[in-house]
């Protein structure tokens, strides 16, 4: 009721169900990182660099028959509403995980063994789905610093707010919604690296969620390309 | 890290592509299940779960804290995992693996977001005292699908957990430990847990089959049939056929798995 | 007088002076670890389990003439009455140490020179004595571990409660008692491999408590014996 | 660590033996100041400052807590730096680094000590609630000297943060978001940082001429010209005399670096 | 790890077998014992122990706070101990190693059990204050047997250590710092350290005898005769014999020990 | 008005404005340090220790082409008042840090390739002044371990006091005082190896506070180069 107008189906900030939040994306904003990004989506501000591949010292990471990648997804203390004590939590721990998981499929190590490649994202103010926004941060950073890759992965969620599945919920939807499916794939096959889903959702909901979710993917994807075209062009 | 040598390695995949596996299971087959629930005697809810070889014990211990500012009228629940040196070689003592971390956040985000417990009934004085359960889960046996074993664990244990009446007399909380309520459980929620092995999505895995796993898919849904939590893992995609394909098979085994908790 | 009935010398829970709490032992429980063992004293409930002999990233505890033992005595948080917070405090570090000189005068790990024996102890419900108790779980999985020994430990306190020495103090025992005399000896030769005092004892009560405290090992070393049996016979 | 080749080390100090820098800066001169404060939605002051390629971003979280024993009527600053690992391949992950709390120590100090803050302003009931700001402080480039961008930034960042109007009803605290106040500054501060390369202090470094430095100095000036803080760094000593002459740079240049807080 | 020559090692055992040490002392004899109190000005109570080379400082800090629940009316000690990198070369700052821990363990077990503080008497209001005294060991010289020299610097430190008054007014605590009263001691009491070299117990063993250790005894007997602690270490076993051996010699030195500790 | 009386420019603990406080050095007080120092400056007592040089378990610090230093500068958890927690903070690691700049200079570590040289500094009681009085000990105790120098480090610190510039202030004065500025000289070339400034000074007042304080170095140089030849004469 709240959001969602009952006659016209515009949510509370003006979109369509099927409606990203204004994104912005730029490549190339940081001078020491050999690939960078930033990203906005709605309130989030999120920057994403990478080094390498490069030796580590962290050798028990490392492989003999192929590169790989590292992820350190942080947030500042001053990107909540409440400060954040700094460093990593449990939370940040396991999105660093899976947004690993969710670029890993997408990269071609092979012609670098014993050599990692570190990402770095930074929240530095977070307005809703930041895990999402971060995974395309990072993928622009990593094609930035011109490592080999199949493809840029592309992340949005779907959600459900007053039993409507919608795009790309906002803080304050989110926080009043019923379900939340944060998803990553590859653009160029539809092939997912990122899933997970909290709430309650029926079967068909479930599916509607998952189509949904893919189409925002499609046009984060675009933005992406249009950053890095817009990058190359001023090298 | 465990090296699976390449002979297991095809040997498991060629079975799946003839829809067999080594154990003799179905593709969409369970391994057996035995719940056990009382196991600790000072904890006020336990459970210990068996899942083929796999075991976990969960013990649950309630205190009467503070609620948090934003959710001043429901209790809270603290989800902990430690995976123990003795479950397997590979596990090393310190601070939280991230495996232990994601299972330990899997499990917690089944639990609260299906809303399996109702946390407005653990409410004593709104903004003042609430109860907070303490969640501990023991790993100490790993043959494979830690996350569904871990997830029937702590729905056993919850189910089993009695909380003393507690009130506020002058201030104070007053227990009346002769008189005990059980936590107030909206639903039972199972966890399936796949991995993709060649083209297929296979249930339960077994140890062997999680180490030649490329993508795993752990699926929560209600008693209702609700889906309410899921999540990815492994370095390699899944399409959306895999993803829609498993969901209908947890949906159909959920009631089976479900039974193991009827016990009283 | 609440614990010790004057006329009978019989205890409050029935037991007389020199009698252990009733006492199971059971090998093999695990499938994982290369040995293991549950042991239950009283209300104590306590997994043991050994890995090895082994290489070790822990380089720096290997030595070049034999194998070391490794302990790693934990609580589990639900193990007592006011739940504990996970991981090691003083306390466990100091038993696990401990419990390692222990079980190492036992072991023959001469022929493992560069590795490592990891023996984990796991209190899962605690009753008092939990230290003897796991030195006596973990001496039954180092058996079945297959590792060569030249005894079995076996530990069991002596105590002394209204004034009298009893054998095997309860949790309740030992909170209102006097002393508390944990012990564990090799049984073939009595030699001690632990012992710790706390509390108040003349010279005399010293030396009883001891004798006692022999005696009860010789009891719980029966015990683990008859588990290593039914655990090969099974076999 | 970083290593710098010789020539790169011998061509630096060549350089500077004949007045020149490699990007053809006097040697007293700084590169670009860039300063953009409300960058941050969610922090009540925030400041993004360039300094040529070096930049560092702070946020300032206002709460209100209880002050210290010995000052129970002034407010708390609590300033928190962390070197990303985006900023320079050389910054780990992890506890702070000792570049890392000097950094912080020495920001923290130019603010503390040269009484930037009207801190008594900061209490609201003296001995039971003040202000306590936490002042973090992002670096996201390091492309040398991060002493003097820091101290910008957080300069700025404070110049720009509003808090609520806060009072205690019934011993309770009470905001009112609609009426904001500024931080009460006394002054603005400045610091100016010099390497030492051969004979000369260089101001306001790049990073390879940090990279060849011997020793390094900060001089910390207020707008009113009161020398504030100061802090020597490196292993090789300097001589009275640099210590005199980089003092007088500093003052000579404080007014042109401060021009750079004149925002609205 | 320290490594000791074997031709070390076989020269202590041969001098032991021999009823002979290095230093010419008797196998039951003690180094020469010194103790310094009120060494730091600013803690309550203080000592300086010598033993031999061996060189402990210990400061007490008390500071008024909550009893434990389940202990409501008795104060409360905190041991803490550090073995200090100048102690020793295989001292490693960090986290405190295990030999720390088992030596903070063992001399706080000795002043606990053996109920040498009058606890009751350090509580100012039950259930709501009482003192807690900080006991922190800083073993600064290590040439053997930390365990006696730290036991003994403990209870020097309690003996001479002197509280403010403290009464509670209107619910706040008010100190009156010119009444003090000295800590209330029960009894003192000494430990005695053997290691087993041969077939000989060995009293107060210097650092190379404790090198060529095989098992350790520390025996802590109080004024009165009473065994109070007792602490075996070490990876080789001792027999009965040997047990009850050193307890005799323990008890014949108690007083000889304890009498360095009778100052004004 | 408290701490200077007007007329004779004489401070409250009886001092003339450049008077150091009572200073007092040991050399060689520890038995198993290759070099010991000990200081009292007014009521600071503080202990230094060296080892080395000698190889390390911290490789990264080593270099190849010379020796390296490494300091702790620890406060005792009963050097201060209110007890301090036990370990490092911030603060020690801070004035560890600078400690170590302001020693290297001295030494000649390059016929000690690979290897380190480490300092401890222990605060046992404290009262103002502390580093620069732990930098002094460790000059001390490096000379005392033999380790080849070029020169011994000299501490002190000058201040402001009721708009006057005075020589090492006391822990009183200088919680009341307006400026602290403490420095290391090498005596022999007067070059600076450690400086600090906190406060508010104008020009003229800090070159009279650095001219002070150079001072206040000489005179303790003096006790140091008397304590080690004591120490010398001893042996």
């Amino acid at each position: 009721m709240i959001f969602i107008s009952e006659e016209r189906k515009i949510r509370a900030d003006g979109r369509a169900y099927n409606e990203l939040r204004p994104i912005k994306i730029e490549a190339g904003v940081l001078e020491r990182a050999d690939g960078s990004a930033y990203v906005e989506v709605g309130g989030n501000k999120i920057l994403a660099c990478v080094y390498g591949p490069k030796e580590s010292y962290m050798r028990r990471f490392l492989r003999p028959d192929t590169g790989v990648i590292k992820v350190r997804y942080n947030m500042a203390p001053f990107s909540v509403d409440t400060r954040k004590r700094p460093g990593p939590d449990r939370r940040s721990n396991e999105i660093s995980k899976i947004t690993a998981d969710a670029l890993c499929p997408a990269l071609m190590l092979e012609g670098f063994p014993r050599s990692m490649v570190e990402v770095s994202i930074e929240v530095i103010a977070a307005e809703g789905g930041t895990r999402c926004a971060g995974v395309t941060a990072a993928a622009v950073a990593l094609a930035d610093a011109g490592i080999p890759m199949k493809d840029i992965p592309a992340g949005c969620a779907a959600g459900k707010m007053d039993d409507e599945v919608v795009l790309d919920l906002s803080e304050i939807e989110d926080k009043n919604g019923q379900a939340d499916v944060p998803l990553v794939i590859m653009p160029r096959t539809g092939e997912i690296t990122l899933l997970q889903a909290d709430g309650n959702l029926t079967d068909e909901e479930f599916e509607e969620a998952i189509e949904l979710a893919i189409e925002g993917c499609m046009q984060v994807s675009e933005v992406q390309k249009e950053a890095l075209k817009t990058c190359y062009s001023q090298e | 890290m465990d090296v699976t040598p390449e002979i297991t390695r095809d040997n498991i995949r060629n079975l799946v592509n003839n829809n067999q596996r080594a154990d003799g299971r179905a593709l969409d087959e369970y391994r057996e299940i035995n719940i056990e629930t009382g196991v600790i005697p000072k904890a006020e809810g336990s459970a210990l779960c068996k899942l083929g070889g796999t075991k976990v014990i969960v013990g649950i211990k309630p205190s009467v804290g503070e609620p948090f500012p934003d959710t001043p009228d429901v209790g809270v629940l603290m989800t902990n995992c430690e995976l123990l040196p003795m479950a397997d070689p590979s596990f090393e003592p310190g601070p939280p693996s991230l495996e232990s971390i994601e299972l330990a956040r899997v499990v917690d985000r089944g639990i609260r977001e299906s809303e399996m417990v109702n946390l407005n009934e653990l409410c004593i004085e709104e903004g003042k005292h609430v109860w907070i359960l303490f969640i501990d889960l023991h790993v100490i046996d790993n043959c494979g699908n830690l996350f569904d074993c871990a997830s029937l664990a702590v729905n056993a244990a919850l189910k089993s957990c009695k909380l003393p009446k507690a009130s506020v007399v002058d201030d104070e909380i007053v227990y009346d430990e002769e008189e005990t309520f059980d936590v107030p459980l909206n639903h039972n929620v199972a966890l399936s847990t796949f991995v993709k092995i060649g083209d297929e999505m296979v249930l339960d895995p077994s140890l062997d089959e999680e180490r030649v796993l490329s993508a795993r898919l752990s699926v929560g849904i209600t008693e209702e049939g609700s889906i309410c939590s899921m999540q990815k893992g492994g370095d390699e995609p899944i399409t959306k056929d895999d993803l829609f394909a498993a969901v209908k098979t947890a949906l159909n085994k959920n009631d089976e798995i479900l039974a193991n908790l009827n016990f009283e």
